[in-house]
């Protein structure tokens, strides 16, 4: 099965790189961007058929190592 | 690959880089129509990036012998002695094409390669150098180029720790499409623990070491051998992706398998992967190898055998190791968690034989692979005169023209740059970038230090190859030099356009001669380098544009006592002197480019007599112990190597006025060759009789103190006020 | 002063430290493997810079969870002393030995240059050969030393008087805003911060780099001193 | 409106991260793992209300500056 598990900063962490994205876009000549925010995909390709076990599990993995708490939340989502 | 279908005819080999007479060679070699797999083997080989066939001819030419070169070119890297037992290990290359396309990974993988070179014969790599060449700031993508670059050569350097130290910075609109990235690593080892790669000992096991092999910039050798057009876009799937970390893993574990008895024969699988490593290390050593696809560590399922010959995945080696140390390797590898696989062995038949899946894909000769290969005695076409430089004036004074100058792209701060490269991991960095002409690397645990610079003046080499070409070895040799280190050898990434272009080969052939008349005049051999060429990119209009002519000089000195040098910064009192003869040559300087706007005139005489005992005298002052700081005076002459100095520590100075029956601009602008500033104590008049009892010309050019620029006029420039407009370029471009 | 420095696949800076210890201790350190298990009897645990498992996902995740760490947070709880540099310091908040998380430089660029520390906290066993307020000067080279932390610890570590290290300008001002002299953003301007009980500091600038005057200085070196002076019994 | 757009590296191109990801994961215990991809989530919030035209615009955002068509794909999501 395959979990896509998505990291971003907390809000309230600032996000530099979003930042610098949203910068660069308007240099680009996209004035209708507003906020920017980039977070990471971790794209888990696992073995198992129950679903609602993967995605514990990948839950699991998150709070063990996928996303640091202290500064990012993180989202599960088996997606076949 | 769909192409696996594909008959293999004379038409599919000119598709994969092979001439028709090239083709019916093949033919020849083989009594047969070669396979799909033995096509691709023929068209790595004898691409220009591994058959080296335009430039081999004139290769030959170059000087690379001293009784200190213990490897000349030939083995993956060069070879020399350092003292102590030890040696250094260092070579250059260049990684443009892919830096154009993809320009992080482009620049990553070009350090990953050259590391490798030096690290694949026992020596753990102790400096990283760049010379890089960008298209006009102007160019939008320039901006693009630079930043992708810069970070890559960082990214990648960065994580395996490896110090990067120096390396030089040109913009020119001639690399607009087309830029040069060119990294140098350098080593050291013990001289009795150097790994070879000829392969030895028939039955010995093959061995395949560390990443896993994908579909990762197959062809990458032919395209770098070919032209840039608008289709290298669609080629660009053929960039690979660099594993810094991999890397890393895999220099400890090659150094830990060094360190015992296991290996016979050693090569990293650069351009051309495992084909060009298996056919040359079995080709060196006269013997055959058998490789076995099938144990080939694979990243994605299906590959084809073809695919598996020409991929160029990152971070491997083939090792050719005594049977009964296989599993001692082993171990050390998977202690490292890297890949390790027995994937064929030697043979007594003289053929590289390649089976997968119980078929045989490729069974060629390796000798007449090796010795039919082309070569070309392309033609040559004279060179035009360099344009007269035209009229000549002053328009805005000294004053504003030093700030201008300071702050022009060839010459401002690069502290943007090496900024953004780890210079002091490893703790034996004793001259970071900025701090002295060369950058200077302590040698572990000994008194030794390695003095370390890249150079070239790609518009010299455009007006005038041959001078270009000894002086950019001059002013490698001179840099070194002006550290108090004993220069010592070379590498060189010959980056040229088209050779098929009489033109394009008068220049090369040009810069060679140059290259080798400096090098033998100043006892500083070539010992390893590369040529890149097919540098073009096509115009709007179908013509094709070159770019300017770059033989990228890498320069070693050394020091036995490496306390004994010294940096660029101007000291705090004393007094400076011009070291060698000011003529105010303006041709193709950079005061008439920035200033007047004309890309004329001649290159600067290169005097190696001159070249020579003026360094020589400065090195002996330097190692008495007299000299407080030194500077060539190259780029923007002397007002700007003082500027130089002066930014250095923000301590100042007073100069003198010009040699007399001279316009001032061509005095304090002009680019002679052979000269030095050099800071000393007190008055200077021991130094200057000194000079005078060797014949080396010197004079008086400024009383040392306080904290501005004080011009022969009285105005002062503060040092607060150089350092800023010298510094405001790169921010202003990238950070914008 | 019996010290070992911990080496994970992609550690880089463990010569550097091992070269610093050995000049003040005049003992080579003890190297020791991320796959050990339990540590041999020690004064200092050093975890030095480098990228360990190539800063993948996030600098120092994965090397937080190697096998050693969970001898080395045995280590902690005794009251070992522990010194993190660079990408030690991140693996020490990623195993939660130190609060807080270091994010991306606020440039967005990797960043290899001198800057100028000052020092917060005078007593404490990585401090005590300065005095509060003293500058030095040190080369730092990180793409992620951007300290940050919730409101409530940057509180205790302030109250607390646990900040170790701020950057400041060379006169010893500080300013968070100005990249000048606070390169990578970092809150508050913190370079370098303690436990409660001030035996862990973790720290971004390299002080090992700076221990010879032949590479431009010693101002680096009494961090090590003050660590001879503390632990020595 | 909201604009996710999601980069991933092309197919066969090699994931350092997620080799390294899929490694640790093995070893913190989670064998099920067979691989692991890594890529962006650039979340953008966008002036504008035709989903089609904003849609239109962030994957001209993607193509000129998130993805780098040489080794990386994308995909355009407007969220809401
Ligand atoms: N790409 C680079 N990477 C690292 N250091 C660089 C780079 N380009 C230039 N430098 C450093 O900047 C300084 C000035 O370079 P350059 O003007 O080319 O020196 P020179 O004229 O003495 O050869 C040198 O210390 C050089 O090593
Ligand atoms: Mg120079």
């Amino acid at each position: 099965m395959k979990v896509r598990v998505t990291v971003s900063l907390k809000e309230g962490v600032l996000d530099p790189q979003g930042k610098a994205i949203g910068h660069a876009l308007h240099v680009l000549d996209f004035p209708e961007v507003k906020e920017v925010r980039v977070g990471k995909v971790i794209e888990l390709d696992v073995d198992g058929s129950d679903a609602a076990q993967v995605e514990a599990r990948a839950t699991e993995m998150a709070k063990q190592l996928l996303a640091n708490e202290v500064i990012e939340d993180f989202a599960v989502e088996v997606v076949k | 690959m769909s192409s696996k279908q594909k008959a293999v005819n004379a038409d599919l080999a000119r598709e994969f880089g092979l001439s028709a007479e090239e083709y019916d060679r093949v033919l020849a070699i083989m009594g047969r129509t070669p396979s799909f797999t033995e096509l691709g083997v023929f068209s790595v080989m004898w691409s220009e990036h591994c058959s080296y066939k335009s430039s081999r001819k004139w290769l030959r030419t170059l000087p690379t012998t001293a009784p200190w070169v213990i490897h000349g070119p030939g083995e993956n890297a060069g070879v020399v002695d350092i003292g102590q037992g030890l040696a250094a290990i260092f070579k250059m290359e260049s990684h443009n094409h892919p830096s154009f396309i993809e320009p992080y990974q482009g620049a990553a993988t070009g350090v990953g390669g050259i590391l490798r070179d030096v690290f694949t014969m026992g020596a753990r790599p102790v400096a990283n150098l760049n010379a890089l060449r960008f298209g006009a700031p102007e160019t939008p993508r320039t901006r693009q180029i630079v930043d992708g670059v810069v970070r890559g050569v960082g990214g990648y350097g960065n994580c395996v720790g490896v110090p990067t130290v120096g390396g030089e910075v040109n913009f020119h609109l001639a690399y607009d499409g087309n830029p040069l990235v060119n990294a140098m690593t350098v080593g050291v080892a013990r001289q009795d623990k150097i790994f070879l790669s000829a392969a030895a000992g028939i039955g010995n096991p093959v061995v395949y070491v560390g990443s896993k092999t994908g579909r990762d910039g197959i062809h990458g050798a032919t395209m770098s051998s070919a032209e840039f057009d608008e289709n290298a876009l669609a080629k660009r799937p053929t960039v690979q992706v660099g594993d810094p970390f991999v890397e890393k893993l895999l220099i400890e574990a090659c150094l830990e398998l060094m360190a015992t008895d296991a290996i016979v024969a050693i090569q990293d699988m650069g351009a051309a992967g495992l084909t060009s490593s298996s056919v040359e290390m079995a080709g060196k050593g006269g013997v055959g190898i058998d490789l076995d696809l099938d144990a080939v560590p694979q990243r994605e399922p299906g590959m084809t055998a073809y695919e598996m010959m020409l991929s160029e995945s990152q971070e491997r080696m083939l090792i050719v190791i005594k049977p009964e140390r296989t599993e001692v390797a082993r171990a050390i590898f998977e202690k490292w968690e890297l890949d390790f696989a027995v994937i064929g062995h030697l043979t007594e038949t003289g053929n590289i034989v390649v089976r997968h899946k119980g078929q045989i894909e490729a069974d060629i000769p390796l000798d007449p692979l090796a010795e039919q290969a082309p070569i070309y005695d392309r033609p040559i076409a004279p060179l035009p005169a360099p344009e007269p430089v035209g009229d000549i004036h002053d328009p805005i004074g000294l004053e504003q023209t030093l700030v201008r100058l300071i702050g022009s792209p060839d010459l401002a701060s690069r502290a943007w740059i090496w900024n953004q490269y780890d210079s002091t991991v490893g703790g034996q960095t004793v001259r970071r970038p900025g701090g002295a002409d060369a950058a200077i690397v302590k040698v572990e645990d000994t008194s030794i230090g390695l003095a370390l610079t890249t150079d070239c003046t790609p518009r010299y080499c455009h007006a005038n190859p041959r001078k270009g070409g000894a002086q950019a070895v001059a002013e490698a040799w001179r840099n070194i030099t002006a550290t108090g280190a004993k220069p010592l050898a070379v590498t060189d990434n010959l980056n040229f356009g088209n050779p098929e272009k009489p033109e394009i080969m008068a220049q090369f052939v040009g810069a060679i001669e140059g290259i080798g008349d400096a090098c033998r005049a100043l006892d500083f051999p070539i010992v390893s380098g590369n040529v890149s060429l097919y540098n073009e990119t096509r115009n709007p209009d179908g013509t094709k544009s070159a770019i300017l002519p770059t033989p990228a000089i890498g320069g070693l000195g050394v020091f036995d006592d490496v306390t004994k040098n010294v940096g660029l910064g101007m000291p705090e009192n004393g007094t400076l002197i011009l070291v060698g003869e000011t003529k105010g040559h303006l041709g193709q300087s950079i005061w008439l480019r920035e200033i007047l706007g004309r890309e004329t005139g001649d290159a600067p005489d290169v005097d190696l007599v001159a070249e020579r005992r003026n360094g020589d005298f400065v090195r002996a002052r330097i190692a008495s112990g007299e000299v407080k700081a030194c500077h060539d005076v190259s780029d923007g002459g002397i007002l700007v190597a003082v500027a130089e100095m002066v930014m250095g520590t923000g301590h100042g100075c007073t100069l003198d006025t010009p040699q007399s029956g001279m316009r001032p601009e061509a005095f304090w602008f002009g680019e002679d060759q052979a000269r030095y500033l050099v800071a000393v104590e007190g008055d200077g008049k021991d130094f200057l009789s000194a000079a005078e009892k060797a014949g080396v010309p010197a004079r008086f050019a400024a009383e040392i103190g306080g904290d501005a620029l004080v011009l022969p006029s009285g105005a002062r420039l503060s040092a607060a006020r150089l350092t800023t407009a010298h510094g405001a370029f790169f921010p202003d471009l990238m950070d914008r | 002063m019996k010290t070992g420095i911990v080496v994970f696949p992609g550690t880089n800076r463990e010569r550097d430290m091992a070269i610093a210890l050995k000049a003040v201790t005049g003992h080579a350190p003890k190297i020791l493997w991320h796959r050990d298990t339990e540590l041999p009897d020690l004064d200092l645990v050093v975890l030095p810079g480098g990228f360990s498992y190539g800063d993948y996902l996030r600098c120092g995740a994965m090397a937080a969870h190697s096998p050693i760490m969970r001898a080395i947070r045995a280590f902690a709880e005794k009251g070992g002393h522990i010194l993190g540099v660079c990408n030690g310091f991140q693996i020490l908040t990623e195993t939660g030995l130190l609060p807080g998380a270091l994010l991306r430089n606020a440039g967005l660029r990797f960043l290899s240059q001198d800057c100028h520390l000052r020092v917060e906290n005078a007593e404490t066993p990585f401090t005590r050969r300065w005095k509060k307020g003293d500058v030095f000067r040190t080369p730092l080279a990180h793409g992620d030393g951007n300290y940050v932390a919730d409101a409530e610890t940057l509180k205790t570590l302030q109250s607390e008087n646990r900040v170790a290290f701020r950057y400041v300008a060379p006169n010893g001002t500080v300013d968070a805003a100005d990249r000048d002299s606070n390169p990578n953003g970092s809150l508050d301007a913190i370079a370098g911060i303690l436990s409660a009980n001030s035996r862990i500091c973790g720290m971004m600038p390299h002080p090992e780099d700076l221990v010879d005057p032949l590479m431009g200085g010693e101002d680096g070196k009494p961090l090590f001193d003050s660590l001879v002076e503390a632990l020595v019994r």
